[in-house]
């Protein structure tokens, strides 16, 4: 990241690194990820996450891309390719789309990375069709995404604005616990869906911890 | 967590070889995990593929076969398959007339399948998609991902594949599975829950005397909790559930199906059970099945699925199929 | 014990209720507790009795019918059948040309079968026995009872049963049965024990991470226990076990049987192992089956079974059969 | 019973008393026993004896016989076609060889009694094969059995000579539990099989308690 332009600029290897604290963060809550799944789903959600991001982090040293644009998109078909499950082709699309709203340039600016979450926001709700309060990924995703796209508008600076997102993902993730679901396989159990925290909504959660973290 | 397995990273893959070594008829594809039948694709014949989590078996791929299915994408452990999987099973099961698909209704299935489908088109292969969702246990309104797919699976697979079998068209197989789905219902009650192998430990603690209403196939709790009682009553909990939603009357295809690690000697006491059920109510089992088919990995447990038939759907469900776990008339 | 039954009394005859709604093509009789073909006896034809205790399902109820047994006494669970089982059923299937008995080798089977039939020949019924010991894990000696009969009885039913269908004296259906006997070895292992119905609690503790060597298929513990490990461990010791009392080359017809609550997808890694042993031998699976045939219950865990083939031995078992637990070419 | 004459008279009324006796005690020890048969057979001698002396009494009162050699055929005959296994083919036996032994008055004396219970270890020794010490129902049949004799030959009262035949049946059948099952299915476990008490000759020792009972 470099922030010697007016306007604070990320680079490929902030992404790089991103990715790379996301890959380390879900293998080490893959467990608790796990249970949370079983409680309301089908105990597989961890093992989906930890699988996804390992083979991304693969992809990346296989072949490591010049631009922010080209990591995402790599990033995300990956993820379709190799997780399956609901959580596979909602965080692919994520990806995917976030990385295809950027220009294919080897920095892009603050306001560039908003508008990019805002749009694998869209596609992830385009997708799934989740609204917000649905309990589920869009629960933490959502509110990080406008929180940073706040940010970036009040000019904070990049770390700034990334421990923003990552607190309203923290927070979105936690006010999962009350809802009853709407939506995936949580939706089944009706009301005795009540009291678990979504495990999509809690991997949200590390990935924009894994932003902070990426932006020091 | 004790399991007969080398790790539990490779499950699926040990499993798909043991499939291999196992069954001739079939081509398994390790690489890309896929199920062939060993002489697909088929000219002029509609190609049906399905698939989704492992854990299920002998669903999906030991129904691939003649009268059945040309391929089968089994996932992780209770985890769809992804898009590249199915389609390569696509591309190998079309000979020209169009490939089915058929998909239980999960939001991981769902989307899977239909990224999938979205690239055969890319590659100008036509495709049609039938969509399983028989459990009555849950409702299908905004509040829910929508019933899921479960024991009438295997009727859509079954029936779908005995009409692809005759040469019909890719619209005419896709509105037949359409139809054996609309007119089946399901609804399952598990004693135990099971162990997924990555998790290590059950998904869920059920007491001695306490058993789940409305449970699905992939080890997740049901609706509701109640305590255990006689397998006549536990029938009459599940057969009214599916009678409520579709009144039974006339010949019905029944499937008492075992969820992995029940008995054959108490599905057949709740076969009874379920039979007595439908003739009070002025139904007829024709046709059924009695086993361990749609499972979920070693739950002990039930689901009924029912079928109200038609002189077409007992023709096509009587029509010959070879396949691992299904077969008669060859 | 949470368990899906009426009562722990009426097990038996409530499953038999339901394999008589399931299975057209069977006669159950209710009162005297046998599973006839519905086409029983056959002129002709020599008849095929099996039985032994309930719990072990399919076995052997579910292997009456085409090219299989003729007729099935099933005890209560665990416990051999009555003489009187015996011999309605011997009675029922004799079509003049005589009535094999195939027996599992356990003191109470051949009690009860020998005592059937000295009164089977009081009424001028020919009968023969076949007795089944496969089990590698009991040393023939005069220190025990002698093998058990366990996998193999299954592959003694089918091939007998199928040169039966061709008309054969019953000298030569006995001789072959014997025949099959003797080419065949198992072993089985569990991971859980099971729970009799009537006991109310399962027949034995083991630990987390321990299992069971040479187990039978009445829940008694095994020869030794041990501690967990991979499949292709635990296969190479069950599979040794076979090698050391008949080595095998060649082709061979293998069962890898679940115990009844295990998943059929570890069946299929178990399978991949079992092949992968053999053709490190020199031997090949040519034939096989994998599932649960021959049960105990719920119990955890798996049998492997081996039979040398001759061409006589393939030939038979490929004949076609009809029954609800095998079936093929019909 | 009567002792009126010289030599003390056993009589049909004592027979059938015995069996009810056997039948009570069977069905309140039915889940010991069934606890002796998990540890080293498979779970079901409770279930087997119970059910099968049951059936007994049920013969006995749908048409009571009215002679001791009666009783015991009837009795052995419905054993063998109840119970199943391999205690009931060899419980049928023995009881069955023990009415055919006796002639067919409605009293036999204590000393043909004798000679009937040796038929009835004769019958199970020629049916099952099993020797003293090999750890089935003979270790406790056989002692008993000798025991009465030598309590006849002494010129013992009944009643002394049963207590006599009992306390040698439970001595027996404690005395299995060090010893190597070499017949029936616990043979199967081969050393694993000490240090258990045989479930059969558990029960041959309630079948002789039941006899020292009816004698008063
Ligand atoms: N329709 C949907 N829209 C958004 N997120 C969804 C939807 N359905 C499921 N999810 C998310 O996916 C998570 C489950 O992912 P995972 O366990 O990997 O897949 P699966 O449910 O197929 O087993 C849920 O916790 C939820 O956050
Ligand atoms: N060959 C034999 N001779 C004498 N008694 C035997 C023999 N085999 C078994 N038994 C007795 O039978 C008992 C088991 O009876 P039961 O459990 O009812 O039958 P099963 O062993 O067929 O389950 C054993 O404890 C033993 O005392
Ligand atoms: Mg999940
Ligand atoms: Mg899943
Ligand atoms: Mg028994
Ligand atoms: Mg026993």
């Amino acid at each position: 990241m470099t922030t010697a332009h007016e306007e604070p600029l990320v680079d490929t290897p902030f992404f790089l690194a991103w990715i790379e604290e996301m890959a380390t963060a879900v293998q080490v809550e893959r467990d608790r990820l796990t249970e949370l799944d079983a409680a309301i789903g089908d105990a597989d959600h961890g093992a989906n996450v930890d699988r996804g991001f390992t083979a991304v982090r693969q992809a990346l040293a296989d072949g490591p891309p010049e631009t922010p644009r080209a990591v995402l998109v790599l990033a995300g078909s990956t993820l379709i390719r190799k997780v399956g499950g609901a959580s596979g082709p909602l965080y692919g699309t994520a990806f995917r789309q976030m990385g295809r709203t950027l220009r294919d340039a080897p920095e892009v600016t603050l306001a560039e990375l908003a508008v990019a979450f805002d749009a694998a926001l869209a596609g992830v709700q385009k997708l799934g069709g989740a609204a917000e309060g649905d309990k589920t990924m869009v629960d933490a995703l959502a509110p990080a995404v406008r929180a940073l796209a706040r940010a970036v508008q009040d000019g904070s600076k990049p770390e700034d604005a990334m421990a923003a997102a990552a607190e309203a993902a923290a927070e979105g993730a936690r006010a999962t616990v009350p809802l009853q679901a709407r939506k995936g396989r949580a939706s089944y159990l009706g009301p005795r869906s009540i009291g678990h925290e979504d495990p999509g909504a809690a991997s949200t959660a590390l990935i924009f911890a894994a932003l902070r973290k990426a932006a020091g | 967590m004790k399991k007969l397995i080398n790790g539990v990273d490779t499950v699926v893959i040990d499993a798909l070889r043991g499939m291999a070594a196992a069954h001739p008829s079939l081509r398994v594809d390790l690489d890309n995990k896929v199920i062939f039948r060993r002489d697909a694709p088929r000219r002029g014949k509609v190609g049906l593929v399905s698939g989704g989590g492992s854990g299920h078996e002998p669903l999906h791929g030991g129904f691939v076969g003649y009268g059945m299915l040309d391929a089968a994408c089994p996932g992780e452990v209770f985890t769809s398959p992804v898009p590249d999987q199915v389609i390569e099973a696509s591309k190998g099961v079309d000979g020209g007339a169009g490939v089915l698909h058929i998909v239980k209704n999960y939001t991981g299935d769902v989307l899977n399948f239909e990224m999938a489908a979205e690239l055969c088109a890319d590659e100008s292969i036509e495709v049609a998609s039938v969509l399983v969702n028989d459990d009555v246990a849950v409702r299908d309104s905004l509040y829910t991902a929508g019933r899921r797919g479960t024991g009438a699976t295997l009727f859509v697979e079954k029936i779908a594949g005995a009409l692809a079998e005759t040469g019909a068209p890719l619209a005419d197989v896709a509105r037949i599975g359409r139809e054996v789905n609309e007119r089946s219902r399901s609804f399952g009650v598990a004693l135990t829950p099971c162990t997924v192998p990555a998790a290590g430990k059950p998904t869920f603690e059920l007491g001695d005397t306490e058993i789940e209403l409305g449970i699905g196939i992939h080890g997740e709790p049901g609706r509701t909790r109640t305590s255990h009682r006689d397998a006549r009553e536990i029938v009459r909990l599940a057969m009214d559930a599916i009678y409520d939603d579709l009144p039974l009357s006339g010949e019905t295809l029944v499937l008492v199906n075992g969820m992995g690690g029940t008995p054959l000697m108490e599905l057949y006491i709740l076969f009874a059970e379920v039979s007595a059920y439908l003739h009070e109510k002025g139904a007829t089992a024709v046709r059924s099945l009695v086993g361990n088919y749609v499972t979920s990995l070693d739950m002990q447990g039930f689901s009924v699925t029912v079928c109200r038939l038609t002189d077409e759907l007992t023709r096509l469900w009587d029509a010959p199929v070879e396949t691992p776990g299904l077969r008669w008339g060859r």
